[in-house]
């Protein structure tokens, strides 16, 4: 009934190659999936397996996190004395440098009452339940345990990892092995201060101590078996945004009985008009489907009009598709206009990003 | 407590009888509508948006649902400090019992307390089972300008539906100099929509005398609003331009619904000057599925669309499978509709099952309400509620 | 609606009929405790404390105060997205009107689609009448441990006391093999404290059998319990060890406060790991003046202390003007204490207003309670109450 | 009822007089009266006034007042689209520069619905309702108002500011004017806007443009005739938090019907013991007084132990008195912990500070 275990998330690195659509944003609040953003995924995961203390670290230019986030009531995580905190990474840290921005805030950690930490680096799109990884961890008697995966061919963003038969780590530095960490660690909550305290000059982060570190201490490991994105590239984006069309991994995060919370708004339904022809598309409330739409995702209060036609596309808040424009291929930001009859083309290795609020074309009057 | 200008008493114990078995277990007031919405979102979000924030809501008939959907009006941005919105239910008391109230105007009489700890000046009783966008702030001006001591909101009908109405009759100033209750013979086509402003003060006055004529029906329409223009009161008519309807039928809610459709409807929900609010449930965006087909609709949050939808609201977490094909149509959230069904000018009910291939309603019929009590042929169930 | 492992099921319609006028127009649950609480701030932070998040609260009595009290819940962390706090009122019906609960039993009959909503393992079944810090998930522990049907938690009482309660006697490891309500030769003094856990399933068929039996009385220590030992159920007794009170008396509810005084009480209100969670209303802080003395007390925010204070409990916003003198004594929210005032031994209730001069109790005489029908010399009103 | 009006505070200048206590905090969320913070009279008076969109500009040292304000739901401010919103000031700007950061976040000024906004600089104490000078600003005409008040001989810091016969301002320059300006200003949202976007080059800050614009625009004095204060040293905020001890001061913010809001805590009322001996003193919940306590001021949670001696002091949250300390003259900040039979003394004109978690004495074992 009731949890023991801090959720600390980290999402204070940045990454160039999503620098596109990361411009104006963090990496975390990137939108994904018609609805959502990065974020929602762990710190849903997280409110289900009953976290309900929980620290999101955030980079500089946090302000859409903290907007979306607001007070966290949408992620029921609004309580009189715990809930969401966000600590914001002053601009003069080094990107990678995540133990200075803890031990800047170590007071937070050491004032809250649970005994153990849950600890996730970076924006993983998962929908993960942590309670067996805490009860492992706690049986094993483990000192850190480590959340990894068998990995597939695509996934050349994991830290690779070596076990024993036992699933003790016993080296992050291997390439080419079969298993990548996610970067999800439990530890009791006194020894990761410590770890932070002492070694806040020494390394960089807590990967960085594990990696350093002797071994002497007891590292397990966790195998998660389940669906899991790590979003490094436009392409990877473009990708895993795509893979929602298809029914078997819709029904990963859409029909999972744990939701994945996230920012509610007093949207109308969406409304398709007559000349709407509409063909394997994620659409959120509030658009207004007046042309074509195939394998695409629409969020929120997207226009599509007469004529235009949208396919192979992503097409964030907002935004605007004049009559008779197309796309395809592209990944559309937020409030963006597009001006009747252009047209707009990318692939799926090379899609078109149209960048936040701009306004394509011209105005023929 | 600090003062309030203005509070508004918001009649919410209707049965809508005339609805069938959709207020079986829900007081209308708590019906769905419009793809997401209940009724009584309607009401709550004119008073948000016109900047009044103290509402009592008088709840009766079924109100265990309507309750726990207000909760405490946080969805209204009526969750305040000083007054926001209230639950007013009559309650049960160990030796007399419960009764209900004995009418709207009764409904205000026994509340008399509740309003009183505001002093309002103005207190705005309007009803919970209508829908319509309305800035209750301009009437409430008209009603200063006026220095009336009531004023009546009405709406221009068709003549030959006055009867229906309450109809008012005003002199060149919109002063009411006759209201007819349903009259047979309507001098004309001004109609009350059940929206009053009163000065408090004044209205106390007739709430307590109304309450001690014992044969008054205590109802505003039937007995305060006539004693007043007996006794010479200035009564005002303020006529509001724009979509209203009182859904009181399956018909007129099927109507009301697909109205939303029409691309010129008076009711717009996208307005974000004034936006309809409501309780969102959290759900996955819509997914329309490679045989789809999707024209003149409204689909919400939730609904997996394989089959082909025309000119009909669905609301949350409806699923549509492959043949399918719903026309003309409202689907209430979470039914599931079966392979190869055919629906068309009906209303399915909330978390139907409709088994594969059955076909509900007609071109040209009436509107068919599919809901718990529906049968198909032999008495097979067409409505399997899977839901608690 | 995702499952819970357990609902708790909270009994909040008592009348406290031996409370006088202080439950006159509120329920026990929501008379006012501890300088700044209401009596159910205890089980309400006891069941969020224990991580519980699912909690029916059944009213009837004077339930208007105690809704807009609990709203959502929000106060005690349970408003919740997923269960949370739930008002549970019996309902009135149109044509059979209402009635009240028959029993505690039936309160939770009456509710079974409530809890069956979250398909809980237990149901946990309190009482807000009672003031004790209890960490509910330790007696779910043990009642998961026992593997039994059934807990209930028990705490010693005084001998001479045994025969106001409901009195268990237990094996060596603590399963009830005898129960008596209100035994006039009690067996020993484990007195039940209404606090009981249930595997959900198998309460469920016993309220259901209760229900039928047309003699019961429908109540857990009188029927279900003795029913469950009856047919062999393995009841267990969790000893809790700590402050306890059923303040159900005035004298009892003075001395519960007064305790709170003592140093070395049981009852810790500053614990920070265990937070009495309360409603917050914003006053500013207690000022104490020139002449003023203040000892052994507890005094809350919004207090302005002119005369002299030993042992006594102030709530809200008291007033107590320059040479009055209050001993021994508990004094309700917004009462204004006049000049030279000698209060000792009482409660003085919400909203009083004390005329100078006058003397309300003393050293050795019984319990005073002054309220609304409380007069002075020729019937003199003594309470006025100022606040609407 | 609705009103039209934007609220916007700005308490991003620092004042380096105030150092000792804001080193750790920013000025508005400096703990005052036993029990609010600085900002609480500004926004609470907006409140009441009914403005209920309100965006307050904070410097970079902004999260003390980030947890006082959490949602905005303790002053009334939760609302779904509109409400509270904070904008902190990047680090990398110049202290006085208002005009750049408001210039940052124009899109909030211009996306919100107000036609007016009521611009408050500085961190003022008291409770004023500005609807009369709304009121007056839309009747008038006038380019801009400026709420002002007549001088009192301590009143040295607010800008001097003549008029003429019909309150027009005629200069925002002069010297011994017996009229100050409490950089309270309304003005049409559009007017503010276009101000900053023209001027946030040339000026630093609305009040900047107004001393040197031309003055062809119709500016207006509202004169405030109630209490205020602006604290601008270590003795302000001495004098001005003791001045509270007087039934006249206490009145002005206690009895008022518009009451001035908090963060609101589970905190059990304040407890006297039988050693406890006090007089003339504010005392918040959640205080244990076991010793003596005279014309002082107690934040919540302070301890005053046996035999200890709280004499013309504040003592912030959480602080701890040991036995038989003394205590004169002296502000003590938050969570400092004062070791028995120590002894701590300044004087009105020179207060002794204790900073914030501080350990004065060594324990005697």
């Amino acid at each position: 009934m009731k949890n023991n275990v801090l959720g600390i998330i980290n999402v204070t690195q940045e990454n160039h190659e999503l620098h596109a659509l990361t411009a104006r944003r963090c990496h975390a609040s990137l939108p994904y999936g018609g609805r959502y953003r990065i974020i929602d995924f762990i710190l849903s995961s997280m409110v289900h397996s009953k976290i309900r203390n929980i620290a999101i670290f955030t980079p500089p230019n946090y302000r859409s996190l903290f907007d979306h986030l607001g007070s966290g009531k949408d992620w029921d995580l609004e309580y009189k004395q715990e809930g969401l905190f966000i600590f914001p990474k002053n601009s003069t840290f080094d990107n990678r440098d995540d133990f200075s921005v803890l031990n800047q805030h170590i007071d937070y950690l050491e004032k809250s009452r649970q005994e153990y930490v849950l600890i996730s680096f970076g924006s993983l799109v998962m929908n993960i339940d942590f309670q067996p990884v805490i009860k492992q961890h706690i049986q094993s008697g483990a000192d850190v345990t480590v959340v990894y995966k068998e990995k597939e061919v695509h996934d050349v963003s994991f830290t690779d990892i070596t076990m024993d038969d036992f699933q003790n780590i016993t080296s992050f530095n291997e390439t080419d092995s079969p298993y990548g960490s996610l970067d999800i660690f439990v530890m009791k909550k006194d020894k990761f201060i410590e770890s932070i305290k002492t070694n806040a000059n020494k390394y960089r982060s807590l990967l960085d101590v594990l990696k350093n570190c002797d071994l002497t201490c007891n590292i397990k490991g966790y195998e998660y078996d389940g669906y899991v994105q790590k979003i490094n590239s436009i392409q990877d984006y473009y990708r895993y945004n795509m893979e929602l069309l298809d029914p078997y991994f819709l029904n990963e995060w859409l029909l999972k009985p744990n939701e994945i919370y996230t920012k509610l708004k007093d949207e109308p339904p969406a409304k398709y008009s007559a000349s709407s022809e509409v063909k394997n598309a994620i659409i959120a409330n509030g658009c207004v489907v007046e042309g074509n739409v195939e394998n695409s995702i629409l969020f929120r209060g997207v226009h599509v009009k007469k004529g235009a036609t949208v396919k192979n596309s992503i097409v964030m808040q907002k935004s605007q598709i004049g009559e008779n424009a197309e796309l395809d291929g592209a990944i559309i930001d937020k409030e963006v206009v597009i001006f009747p009859y252009e047209h707009i083309e990318g692939t799926p290795n090379n899609p078109k990003v149209v960048t936040k609020q701009k306004i394509v074309g011209e105005q023929i009057i | 407590m600090s003062r309030k200008e203005v509070v508004a008493m918001l009649l919410a114990g209707g049965e809508g009888k005339r609805l069938s078995n959709l207020t079986k277990s829900v007081a209308k007031p708590a019906v769905p509508f419009g793809g997401k919405y209940r009724i009584i979102d309607f009401t709550l979000s004119n008073c948000a948006n016109s900047g009044i924030d103290t509402v009592g809501v008088l709840t009766q008939y079924e109100p265990l649902l309507l309750n726990s959907y207000l909760g405490v009006g946080a969805p209204w941005d009526l969750d305040r400090k000083c007054g926001g919105l209230k639950i007013l239910p009559p309650y049960v008391q160990k030796q007399q019992g419960g009764r209900w109230y004995k009418g709207t105007a009764n409904a205000i009489y026994e509340n008399i307390c509740f309003i009183e700890q505001y002093e309002p000046d103005y207190v705005l009783v309007i009803s919970g089972d209508h829908i319509y966008n309305m800035d209750y702030s301009k009437m409430l001006e008209e009603h200063e300008k006026n220095k009336a001591d009531g004023t009546i909101s009405v709406i221009q009908v068709p003549c030959q539906e006055a009867s229906r109405f309450g109809i008012m009759n005003t002199d060149d100033h919109n002063r009411i100099i006759d209201f007819q209750e349903k009259p047979e013979q309507p001098k004309n086509n001004l109609a009350s929509m059940g929206v009053y402003v009163f000065n408090w003060s004044l209205l106390k006055r007739y709430l307590k005398e109304d309450e001690k004529t014992a044969t008054s029906s205590n109802d505003f329409g039937k007995d305060i609003i006539p004693m007043m223009l007996r006794e010479n009161c200035s009564l005002y008519a303020y006529q509001f331009e724009g979509y209203w309807k009182d859904v009181g039928t399956v018909e007129s809610l099927w109507e009301a619904n697909l109205d939303l459709l029409d691309d010129d409807s008076a009711l717009n929900l996208k307005n974000s000057n004034w936006r309809l609010k409501s309780v969102n449930p959290n759900m996955p965006p819509q997914y329309v599925g490679k045989e789809a087909k999707v024209s003149r609709s409204m689909v919400n949050d939730g609904c997996i669309i394989n089959g082909s939808i025309d000119h009909s609201v669905l609301f949350y977490g409806v699923e549509v499978d492959v043949g399918a094909s719903i026309k003309d149509s409202v689907i209430m959230p979470h039914a599931k509709i079966g392979r190869n069904v055919k629906i068309e000018r009906s209303i399915i009910g909330e978390g139907a099952i409709i088994p594969d291939g059955v076909t509900i309603g007609q071109h040209d019929g009436p509107i068919e309400l599919i809901d718990q009590t529906s049968t198909y042929k032999n008495d097979i169930p067409l409505f399997v509620n899977e839901r608690r």
